[in-house]
């Protein structure tokens, strides 16, 4: 029976600061956790006394990688809040911004932290010079993505033009049917990140778990859901969100860990994949299908699979809400909103999953309280659980490699440390 | 030689590390130029030695400081990247309050296991070579940056206000469509990108630094904004001040 | 020449023709309230001949923000060359003040040494003009730019829905060919007269001789009036960059990444910025902003009034409708009249 | 067509001449000499006291004045001091590189009215570049000038320039120089004090005197106090300006003073023409 000592301090090619300890004697797990080391930020404490045209601009700087994510989720709890109605030029734009989004995320992390691993790598440098081909394309279809963003709301990184009610600057039509056809041309690369995957090994490793996801009636559930789902736990309305999600504070981590009322569950595209399966494009399922992915699949390894599924998905929506939007004609809109009390709940399910901004406001739009749910604090007690299941599994390799798999799983949940750093729910007197 | 450098990120959203990366069209070229050589975010690579150290995020707790002075020793030029590593940028907010009530705030009776104290940017802590500002910095300046580094120019950074580069652009003053800006005091930079979709400037890139803040003030006031809103458009991005040292 | 009157249809007819032989801009609306600028025209339809005033002046087409003036390839033996970039132009819809801008800036740019860049560029534009209302900030009345004789190929006067146009040049004449036209009658011509008329009696003036202000000037050098007007500015530089009759610029070398090649740029600068008079040593000759401020208005109303005969401002009243704390020309300019007794 | 300006321009207004960097002769640590010469071997055709833009393809362009005189021509001689990114990168080169030249520029010293008169210079640190021509120039031509006088003030030993030829100036006949430094330094034996200092012991006929002043702009006021002081009228004193610069031919208007361009008017003027202007001084 074996000792392992394991201490990966601020594992690389994740979003924000986080350390794994695993201490095993004799075969025992004494110790097995993942540790956020990120600096507390306090995000709950900066929005307290601003004002409701703030909420989105302040909260955006939670996370570099998903700030049209915050952003939305955000519009969404303020617009609830304050009883504002969206038209659908502005539904559509902000959808669009989304798949820009998520294109990007899901692109950053397919190509910069998780091919390197399949590939043996350090990084994605070394691959400048061995597969000049890959990165070509990767920095083609990243452009792309930041490029939607940018024409939509002015940048991908906090975006300038996504306010409440509406956009204050529409793009212009040519500018969004140039966009169209980029993404139709971007297809040829989909289909060889396809390729490229099919030659690539993922661990095998499956834990029966609790998915988690927003779903929609009419549609693959990104921007905005019906109702939030869970494989276990049934539905949930929105504004009930406290339901699924039950936070407690554990003293190794500067994120607060959440259950649902049966135990840990997973957020993110293999959840969204397992739950809103039906709803994909058949072009996406096509995909999934040439990777061998299919519902429901319990290795968490093969988010990065279900994420490739998203880019098409993706890819494909742009070029719908492109042709919707030029169809019915580009026209500035009403940015005017009567402030009045009020409480609402908005949520997104960003790339790394479900995200919940609460507001509540007073008769003047000052936000007299707040709450914000991200959804790497959501998978953090999921990974650990992960952790443990896999830890036996893989007892008998060297210690390198335990820690690389160990990475490897945590770097698959693409966790972003640094939003997660703040979620605790505040209670205010 | 290529100059080697590193990325490292403090107290922050690490935004503008991922606006480096953004720079997708020219990163090859980049390469060119300099040798990444640490970055946490996107690279397992870890280095002993390195020449420019791109700093971003606020120095907000005990570990950072003695991090930066780690950084700040080996770097022969330290380079702060966007607002919160060269304002504090929203980070500072919290130093409105105690740390104590602070941590109470928001993590409860938990929150004293936590190590923070007033956010601070780089150079309230450590000399610092070159500010890029924004939140996130600007793709076009950050590469400009570079450039004139590796010319051996020193980058000529603007510290004129915002509304030069919003007239160059064209673009219509948001004041004339029942919107606020920071513009007239803040410093360019950023092709006035907000104004430019729309939106008053928030400030990020900081004041410049010879603002006429009583003029803006009445200007705001004019404008309609109440007292409290005046000043919560001065302090989104520029709230630290020298005191929150004490 | 004789005048003319077009019809509406005949003006879309002529934007037409112009389209199908080159670039034509004109002034659009933008969104908010009173914003025009000077774009491409895509669809006659979009124009917008009935505007008070541009952000911009139509000077950015000959004088554009930022221009190249100079590429060059590194090597051991580096390559410089020229960079002129001018293409047949037309714009539509400029007013006589803008006009006047253009004609003011001819005279500077080509003064002693002659601007390459500037000449290239405006000897392949053609200007239509087109009459203009005064609104509350203009005050060409006062600076005697209400109309011009030159620096137009056409000029459009709206009458009753129709325009009466004038002719100046061949290639004016070449403009109107084919369109249907019918020549002006005598109460046309009168009534064009007193539109003129009507617009010098513009509420809004200056009170002195436009012809005197070089001579007020040189006993303003003191005045308290700077300080005060100062205090108040930003020196944000927006009057300087949207002013047709201003012409100051920066160089700079805009290398590619790939450090073999690049172009020497001139960008718009402004003298109401901090830094534009500041030199090597560090030192600054105009550090405060009562000094710029005062820099401004004798450049505009005194140095090259005199130098070149005729004031570098034209009443368009740009640089008040977009300060944000309404620095005023005419009322600095009558403040300090005021002040030191000479108001006429 | 429509415009008003019918004029030929020159389409080479903006584009350098190249010039190939014969010698690099450093002379202090922030100041070096370097000598030129156009690589078509014509000459560059300036009078004393004019300057030239210089072209560093890439980094930018700084107007230097010329520091040698027509004499020496084809070469020409530009004394720079390390302050920034043009004047830096121009220390790095080496002998044998290229350099971008667009010029001479400006209004020179005006050498009729200093024929015939005694001439006093009064240059602080490195105002000495902009009169070396005009030295040269008069030693070279001597018989035609009167007394000719030079006070030479720095504020420390080391930031003497062109040391050899003060040795020589010092120890001819052709010329009284007066060397000075701000404050007291273990090397230096001289006299110490402002440059102003050496005015008392002058001895001039002051209405045969015409002063050349150059230095940095903190030293004009008192210098000009003393020369007036002196009794020289104010036509007879002459100065030469630094401004701010970016095209050298009346264009960028970085370089005004008041309705002058120090790059087209001057950058020499008289101090009856500069008191009008109170920009100026
Ligand atoms: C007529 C004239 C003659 C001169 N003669 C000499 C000389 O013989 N020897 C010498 O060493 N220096 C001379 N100078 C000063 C020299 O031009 C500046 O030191 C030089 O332009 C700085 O350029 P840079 O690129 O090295 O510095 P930069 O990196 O551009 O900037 C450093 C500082 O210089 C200022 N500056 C930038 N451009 C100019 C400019 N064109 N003019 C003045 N300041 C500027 C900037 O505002 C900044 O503060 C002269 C200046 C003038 C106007
Ligand atoms: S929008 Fe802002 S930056 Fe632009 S001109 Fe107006 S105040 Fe200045
Ligand atoms: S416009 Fe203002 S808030 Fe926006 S990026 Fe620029 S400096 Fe920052
Ligand atoms: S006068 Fe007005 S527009 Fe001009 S610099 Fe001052 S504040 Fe800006």
């Amino acid at each position: 029976m074996k000792d392992v000592k394991i201490n990966v301090h601020d594992i690389t090619r994740v979003e924000g600061h986080g350390n794994i300890v695993l201490d095993v004697q004799a075969g025992e797990i004494k110790e097995l956790k993942l540790e956020i080391s990120e600096s507390p930020r306090f995000y709950e404490a900066f929005l307290l006394g601003r004002k409701w045209y703030e909420a989105a601009h302040i909260t955006c700087r939670i996370c570099g990688i998903c700030s049209i994510g915050h952003t939305s989720a955000s519009l969404q709890a303020m617009e609830n809040a304050l009883g504002v109605e969206i038209s659908e030029q502005t539904l559509l734009l902000r959808k669009l911004a989304f798949a820009g989004e998520t294109l990007q995320s899901h692109y950053l992390h397919a190509f910069y932290l998780v091919a390197p691993d399949l590939l043996g790598v350090p990084s994605v440098l070394p691959l400048v010079k061995t597969h000049p081909d890959v990165v070509k394309m990767a920095l083609r279809l990243k452009r792309l993505a930041n490029d939607i963003c940018c024409t939509v709301a002015g940048r991908h990184i906090h975006p300038c033009a996504m306010k409440v009610k509406a956009f204050p600057k529409v793009p212009k039509a040519e500018d969004l049917l140039a966009l169209k056809q980029r993404l139709l041309d971007s297809v040829p690369d989909l289909h060889s990140t396809v390729d490229l995957l099919k030659t690539l090994q993922l661990p095998a490793f499956e834990r029966e778990m609790e998915f988690v996801a927003l779903h929609h009636p009419d549609e693959y559930a990104l921007y905005r859901g019906a109702v939030i789902r869970s494989t276990v736990n049934g539905d949930t309305p929105i504004p009930d969100y406290k339901q699924q999600v039950r936070e407690k504070v554990v003293p190794h981590s500067h994120a607060k860990h959440v259950s649902s009322a049966t135990g840990p569950y997973m957020v993110g595209a293999l959840a969204r994949f397992n739950i809103n399966y039906d709803q994909l494009r058949p072009e996406s399922k096509e995909v999934a299908e040439a990777l061998g992915l299919q519902p429901v699949c319990y290795n968490p390894y093969m988010n990065t699979i279900a994420q490739v599924v998203e880019c098409v998905e993706c890819t494909l929506d742009g070029v719908e809400f492109i042709d919707r939007l030029v169809d019915m004609g580009l026209h500035d809109e009403d940015m005017t909103v009567e402030v009045k009390a009020g409480r609402g709940v908005g949520a997104s399910d960003v790339p790394r999953g479900t995200l919940f901004h609460e507001y509540a406001v007073d008769d003047e739009g000052t936000i007299v309280d707040c709450n914000l749910i991200i959804p790497t604090g959501q998978n953090l007690n999921n990974i650990e659980h992960d952790m443990h299941a896999l830890v036996p599994q893989i007892m008998d390799k060297t210690e390198e490699e335990i820690a690389l798999h160990l990475e490897m799983l945590v770097r698959a949940y693409d966790p972003c440390i640094s939003c997660a750093t703040h979620l605790l729910k505040v209670e205010f007197v | 030689m290529k100059p080697r450098v590193a990325m490292f990120a403090f107290t922050c959203c690490e935004g503008c590390g991922l606006a480096v990366i953004e720079c997708e069209n020219e990163l090859l070229d980049v390469l060119n130029l300099i040798d990444l050589v640490e970055w946490r975010e996107g690279l397992s690579e870890k280095a002993e030695e390195y020449d420019i150290a791109l700093v971003e995020g606020s120095i907000s707790t005990h570990a950072d400081e003695k991090k930066i002075k780690e950084i700040r020793e080996k770097a022969k030029v330290l380079v702060a990247i966007g607002a919160c590593a060269t304002t504090g940028g929203l980070n500072a907010l919290k130093n409105r309050y105690g740390m104590h009530e602070v941590k109470q705030m928001v993590y409860g009776k938990a929150g004293e296991q936590f190590d923070t104290i007033p956010a601070r940017p780089l150079r309230a802590v450590v000399p610092v070579d070159l500010e890029l500002h924004g939140c996130p910095i600007d793709r076009t300046e950050f590469l400009r940056v570079v450039r004139d580094v590796a010319l051996g120019k020193t980058p000529k950074l603007p510290d004129y206000p915002l509304c030069v580069e919003c007239k160059k652009k064209e673009n219509v003053c948001v004041f004339f469509r029942g919107m606020t800006c920071m513009g007239p005091v803040v410093r360019a930079g950023c092709g006035a990108i907000c104004p430019t979709f729309g939106d008053g400037c928030e400030g990020c890139r900081g004041l410049v630094s010879n603002p006429n803040e009583n003029a803006h003030k009445e200007t705001l006031a004019e404008h309609g904004l109440t007292v409290t809103e005046v000043l919560q458009h001065f302090d989104m991005f520029n709230s630290y001040t020298e005191d929150h040292l004490a | 020449m004789a005048l003319q009157v077009i019809g509406c249809e005949a003006v879309t007819q002529l934007l037409e023709k112009l389209m199908a032989e080159g670039r034509v801009v004109a002034p659009h609306q933008r969104e908010g309230n009173k914003q025009w600028v000077f774009e491409d025209v895509k669809d006659p339809c979009d124009v917008c001949l009935d505007y008070t005033s541009t952000i911009l002046p139509p000077k950015k087409y000959a004088f554009p923000p930022k221009e190249k003036l100079l590429h060059y390839e590194l090597a051991d033996r580096p390559k410089m060359e020229a960079v002129i970039e001018a293409e047949p132009l037309v714009i539509f819809g400029a007013h006589p003040c803008d006009i006047y801008g253009l004609n003011a800036l001819d005279k500077a740019l080509c003064d002693q040494k002659v601007d390459p860049n500037w000449v290239a560029r405006r000897a392949q534009i053609r200007i239509v003009g087109v009459d203009c209302e005064p609104d509350e900030y203009c005050f060409c009345g006062s600076m005697g730019t209400a109309s011009v004789s030159t620096g137009y190929d056409l000029f459009l006067t709206p009458l009753n829905g129709d325009y009466v146009v004038e002719v100046a040049t061949p290639a004016g004449e070449a403009m109107m060919e084919g369109i249907p036209a019918r020549e002006a009658s005598a109460e046309e011509i009168a009534a064009v007269k007193k539109r003129l008329e009507t617009k010098l009696r513009q509420e809004r003036k200056i009170n002195c001789d436009v012809n005197s202000l070089p001579l007020h000037f040189s006993g303003f050098e003191k005045s308290p009036v700077w300080a005060e007007v100062a205090e108040k500015c930003y020196s944000c530089g927006t009057c300087n960059l949207t002013c047709p009759t201003c012409f100051c610029f920066d160089v700079l070398d805009e290398m590619d990444l790939s450090l073999h090649s690049g172009n020497r740029e001139r960008e718009w600068d402004g003298c109401m910025l901090e830094e534009f008079a500041q030199v090597g040593s560090g030192e600054n000759f105009r550090e405060e902003r009562e000094d710029r401020l005062k820099h401004r208005f004798f450049r505009k109303y005194s140095y090259l009034f005199t130098k070149y005969g005729e004031p570098y401002c034209c009443g368009c009243g740009r640089c008040v409708r977009q300060c944000l704390v309404h620095i005023d020309p005419v009322d600095t300019i009558n403040r300090l009249l005021a002040h030191s007794g000479k108001e006429a | 067509m429509a415009q008003a300006c019918q004029c030929e321009a020159d389409r080479e207004l903006y584009v350098p001449k190249l010039a190939v960097l014969d010698k690099v002769v450093p002379q202090t640590e922030l100041e070096t000499l370097f000598q030129l010469r156009f690589e078509d071997g014509a000459p560059l055709g300036h009078q004393p006291g004019q300057f030239v833009q210089v072209c560093l393809p890439g980094i930018g362009e700084a107007p230097i004045s010329i520091a040698s005189a027509p004499c020496e021509e084809p070469h020409f001689e530009l004394c720079v001091r390390k302050v920034g990114n043009v004047t830096r990168a121009l220390h790095n080169l080496a002998e044998g590189a290229y350099v971008g030249i667009r010029g001479p520029f400006g209004r020179g010293f005006p050498d009729d009215q200093l024929k015939g008169n005694d001439v006093l210079v009064v240059a602080g640190g490195i105002g000495l570049v902009p009169v070396r021509p005009l030295i040269h120039h008069i030693l070279c031509n001597r018989p035609d000038y009167g007394n000719f006088t030079i006070l030479y003030g720095m504020k420390r030993p080391e930031e003497m320039l062109f040391r050899d030829e003060i040795a020589e100036w010092e120890s001819s006949n052709a010329v009284d120089l007066q060397l000075t430094i701000d404050r007291p330094h273990p090397d230096w034996s001289g006299h110490v004090g402002v440059v102003t200092t050496l005015f008392p012991s002058l001895e001039l006929d002051a209405p045969r005197t015409r002063a050349v002043i150059v230095g940095p702009p903190i030293m004009y006021q008192f210098v000009i106090l003393e020369c007036r002081n002196k009794g020289i009228a104010d036509e007879h004193i002459i100065l030469s300006l630094e401004r701010h610069m970016k095209c050298g031919v009346g264009k960028c208007g970085h370089c005004q003073i008041n309705g002058k361009y120090v790059c087209q008017d001057g950058p020499v003027f008289n101090y009856h023409e500069l008191k009008q202007l109170w920009e100026a001084i």
